[in-house]
């Protein structure tokens, strides 16, 4: 196993290795640039961080718990799972943690309006919350299909004040509502902070999202040594632009123990309809960076497909392109049957309804657990509560029937 | 001397400004693209910028979100870019810039891409989303300066970042005139006339004026000082509203004229 | 105002003053006497404290945070208001911290088998979560017309394994269900713990429910000494069943600190549609205790009507009744426009999107804090989350279009 | 001696068991209910029990819930109750138990309850949801001992628990043949009779059995060794299928008389 040192990627220009950059339209590199200066400044104060960290205590309900899932661990006969419960932070996911850094951020720099992506609803009702609390304006751009698929993160966005953008290009998703993000930043730059969703886009985004999403792993790192006395031997988490995994792996880099980065293998790798970028995508540029994508012969970006609408993305961050390459963290892509196995296993077993995102960790977790002993320990990011999939679930459930 | 640096010294002589014009390769089919593109250059087009489509254009308004849209149900790609090019070629010497997301080109292979641009006889190229912090990687295979690296100049550059920016331009310098995406619309001339006036005292570049212009008062308004202007979506607009037309190559040749027109200052 | 010295209610027999009692049928007296004496001898003893504990901090998420609402203070200039972060809490509201306790309860006492009654569906939900954790049967009932409002919550409890047992009897909602759930239990009574979701019932649930939840006030109290170094000037909670209230209230009983219950005003006391018992009801015998109750001249008891389903019940703990002929508790109402006027006021100034319930104790909190110089400390109990109440508001917004 | 009291000695003499009726006072309405009790009284009923209705039976099955929620709606209530105890007592002498949950009784006022129960001639009260512990309040105020005070022993309460019971009650005491609420069925008649047994061991008082009796077979199982029967649901049952019979009092009375035949050991 490769071990890796921190602290050397990104380098000065936010390339993680071959991957990551800045690819953007000229309009936006001077916001970037600007944005760079103010985080590397600002993000490092001492007057910044303890009001970051004030509110991912006070607001968020930081430390979120590091929960032994001992029925689960049971039901495999195997390895102990413990659960990272980012279910558990205000608004339902990690993303609450990312959105509050940018947010403050924003202000800091004088900018009072915000907009964001997204597909799931997560990372917008996460960014409205963000900007709700702080006072700020909020625009969230949303692809017709997802906004049809997840009303009620529309209705909680609206509720919380925010304006809900229809984007109605390509097939109306994620890809498309980045798209559409990008655009009106392009147009807005002057006075809109863009609150990316993942550690994905172009640098300082990859950096910075996962240094608001870090204190998911030092959290656990400091918990599973005060429960158990051990570190784990293994971190498993999901990859959608890879924020939640890259919040849990980046504090145990240098620690000598497996990762595993969980993508969505959709109806399969064979059937094309999926969204496993490192497993099955190639090199190539998307939405600011350099990384691996989902893409045909010619550089046209293909859509993803995941049942998970927060997985449901053709590109990756580009740190975790390097972290593939360097062999330090080991990518496989779990399928919909299997999310939705593991999804309704966490329910009867734990009580816990995770996120359809976080069911594809618990799935290969609980792969993981069945060929260990109960010595080993296996630390799960479950990245978000399920309660915005039950639609999902239930015509899931009417398919079956029907069948 | 490159076809790009002679046309802006004979339009120089001829006290005119260059239009530039953009259309989307193989728009709305590649025969049709073709005499499209013939007849706007018959009509007196002085640059000819041709874009690749790309699945997530997310530089360009919705005309032009479309018009790629529709090439890429086509089939249009870099190849078949290259291959209009080389058929334009036969008929024509105005320069030829290919207008392309990074991706396309990545994908289609750094020097292939290089080569084959040279082959199929291409003046410049401009990427929308490869700023100069990261084309070192396209242009280092760049054995020769035969292809011009079309730089983009936005209304939020700063002036010292426009002077580092022109240093490793060639051809000319696409200022863009507003914030926003291709096609959006409200021009500030003023402000734009300010800009240009910098761009000069820091380049010896020509510098054309594109995005939001579509009438021939933008035209002449813009010509006035600029070097050249950039017309995109205008045409791209007249294209779709005019899918099911037989004269599509006629109409937009209408359109290139009178905008042609606009652009002879000495007619100020 | 008075004080009040805690420990000496309720009486051996499960008496607070006049209130409380056990008013059931033979057949259950004997498992409520078993239940007490389980619970006065189990529930004091260190493994099961121990155990129940690691659940509210490894499993719940708590301490839950005490948040300080600045932008709500500002907004209506007046008090400080904190803001106990109960929606945080797993499963969305205090009600976890109760069902975890008589789960594990039941357990020791050799009961495999759990029911409950719901309204909104939060304490079945909860129920349901305690029983997946910890491996036992469980069924819960719940009125047609809750079951129809309240769908996602009906989703969840089956996906958590619980059979929903829907109750057609009256009005279809909570007394129907508290109503079945007592004739359920009447008849498999030898085998099952019938889990109480608020201090209502027989002795000795109004006793231990309020000792499962006050964790709550016994952490609020701890942390607004760590923020503020003072107590605060005023406790403020709603009041349904009255567990949310007691939970927060009784760790600051000694303390010479204000306290009020809110009631749920419905559409107004004069129309008589409301549920607000204390303020508007007489003394009266419900669901195994002697309290106030909403009842006509024969003793029938009343259906109660609230937009929120958590308050709408006829009967309150008997806890409350004594508190507030002491003259400790000062009980109000509040009404359902000016609990969706708080319900919004919440969303957009804090980004906290609050159950209906909750929303009714931030709606009197703000008239509290307006009256109030900004040095005073208004302690809210925000006892859940309102993704449940999405759809009511929908609707209440659709109505208000259509005037 | 009370009318209770003497029912039995009575029956007891004849080689009879006590057949105890249940309905809902009121049911379907006030003048028909008067006469379905004096067709049962007439077929040989031998001691009455009348409900009250409640909005929340809770320890009642479907059939008593329907049959209360149909006279609420007529507006019955305990002054009603007593109206109809008054009239029936013209016209019989049959031991009249008022059988309530304890909310109405406690909204009515306990001395009121108690002084016009006795007004009322009603010899027995049964209190289904108010057990030893909390009667004291409402007995507090019996100055005379006129009033039997009927108490439940279920199948799950102790034998300690059942003396204790069975020192405060008087009348009779009614044994719940079943955890469960009223009519549901099933009725294991081995388990009856040794819970029997215990109580005859730890009382003098007359012991009747309840819940889930229905037919003649039940009635004459239970009979062979308890000192009576208490028939509920089946009867509220018979009311409910045939509300809209006229001839509903010779129904009931059928009922009775076949269960009545039953009750006479002797016959065994
Ligand atoms: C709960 C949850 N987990 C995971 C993801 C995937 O994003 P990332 O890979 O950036 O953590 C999302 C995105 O919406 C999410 O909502
Ligand atoms: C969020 C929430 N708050 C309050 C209540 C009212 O119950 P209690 O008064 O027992 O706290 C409920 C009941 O369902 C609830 O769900």
């Amino acid at each position: 196993m490769n071990t890796f040192t921190i602290g050397s990627y990104p380098d000065s220009k936010g390339h993680f290795g071959p991957y990551g950059g800045r690819y953007v339209a000229e309009t936006l590199m001077p916001a970037i640039l600007e944005l760079e200066e103010a985080y590397n400044q600002i993000g490092n104060e001492q007057a910044f961080q303890s009001e970051f960290q004030k509110l991912l205590r006070h607001y968020v309900g930081r430390p979120t718990p590091l929960f032994h899932a001992k029925r689960l661990g049971n039901h495999v006969k195997g390895a102990s799972i413990f659960l990272k419960r980012e279910d558990l932070a205000h608004s339902g996911a990690h993303k609450i943690n990312n959105t509050l850094g940018q947010a403050l951020l924003a202000r800091h720099m004088g900018k009072q309006k915000l907009i964001a992506e997204t597909g799931a609803g997560q990372h917008g009702v996460a960014t409205a919350t963000a900007a709700a609390l702080l006072g700020m304006e909020c625009r969230i751009f949303m692809g017709l299909e997802d906004i049809r698929r997840q009303a009620a993160n529309v209705q909680r966005m609206k509720l919380l004040g925010a304006e809900v953008m229809p984007v109605d290009s390509g097939s109306g998703t994620l890809k498309d509502a980045m798209n559409e993000a990008m655009r009106f930043w392009v147009g807005a730059v002057r006075d809109t902070f863009y609150v990316i969703g993942s550690v994905a886009g172009p640098h300082p985004y990859p950096l910075m999202v996962r240094n608001f999403q870090k204190i998911i792993g030092i959290e656990a790192r400091r918990q599973i040594l005060e429960l158990t006395g051990n570190l784990p031997n293994m971190l498993i988490a999901c990859v959608g632009g890879g924020s939640n995994a890259m919040g849990l792996f980046y504090p145990f880099m240098e620690d000598s123990i497996e990762m595993v980065g969980v993508e969505a293998a959709g109806k399969g790798i064979e059937t094309g309809k999926h969204a496993a970028t490192l497993t099955a995508g190639s090199l190539g540029v998307l939405h600011g960076s350099k990384s691996y994508v989902l893409q045909d012969a010619n550089g046209q970006i293909l859509e993803a497909h995941s049942i998970s609408a927060g997985l449901d993305y053709p590109g990756v961050g580009p740190e975790h392109a390097l972290l593939k390459d360097l062999g330090r963290v080991h990518y496989v892509a779990v399928d919909d049957n299997q999310a939705i196995e593991a999804f309704h296993k966490l329910c009867k077993l734990e009580g816990i309804i995770p996120a359809l995102e976080s069911a594809h960790a618990v799935a290969q977790a609980m792969i993981e657990a069945r060929r260990r002993p109960a010595t080993d320990i296996i630390v799960v990011n479950l990245s978000g509560r399920g309660d915005k999939d039950l639609n999902i679930i239930l015509s899931e459930e009417n398919k079956g029937k029907k069948e | 001397m490159n076809r790009i640096d002679s046309t802006f010294k004979t339009l120089k002589k001829k006290k005119e400004k260059a239009l530039v014009g953009f259309v989307t390769a193989g728009d709305p089919n590649i025969e049709e693209s073709l005499r499209i593109i013939e007849a706007m250059i018959d009509a007196g087009l002085d640059i000819l910028e041709l874009g690749v489509p790309f699945s997530d254009p997310t530089a360009d308004g919705p005309v032009i979100q479309r018009s790629s849209a529709r090439t890429l149900k086509q089939g249009v790609n870099i190849a078949v870019v290259f291959e209009m090019t080389r058929k334009l070629r036969k008929k024509t010497d105005i320069p030829i810039i290919v207008f392309s997301y990074y991706n396309p080109i990545f994908s289609y292979g750094i020097s292939a891409f290089y080569n084959d641009a040279l082959a199929s006889e291409v003046d410049g190229m401009l990427v929308v989303d490869l700023p100069p912090e990261e084309s070192m990687e396209m242009t280092s295979c760049w054995s020769t300066n035969e292809l011009s690296l079309i730089r983009l100049i936005a209304p939020t550059t700063p002036t010292e970042r426009m002077a580092r920016i022109a240093q490793s331009a060639s051809g000319f310098l696409y200022f863009v005139s507003k914030t926003g995406v291709t096609g959006s619309d409200g021009l500030d001339s003023k402000e734009i006339d300010d800009k240009i006036k910098t761009l000069h005292s820091i380049t010896q570049l020509p510098v054309c004026v594109g995005f939001g212009i579509s009438t021939a008062a933008d035209v002449k308004s813009i010509a006035s000082f600029a070097d050249g202007v950039v017309v995109g979506s205008a045409f791209e607009r007249l294209i779709e509203i005019n899918l099911d037309q037989p004269n599509l190559p006629t109409i937009l040749a209408e359109k290139v004229h009178r905008l042609k027109c606009s652009t002879k200052t000495t007619s100020v």
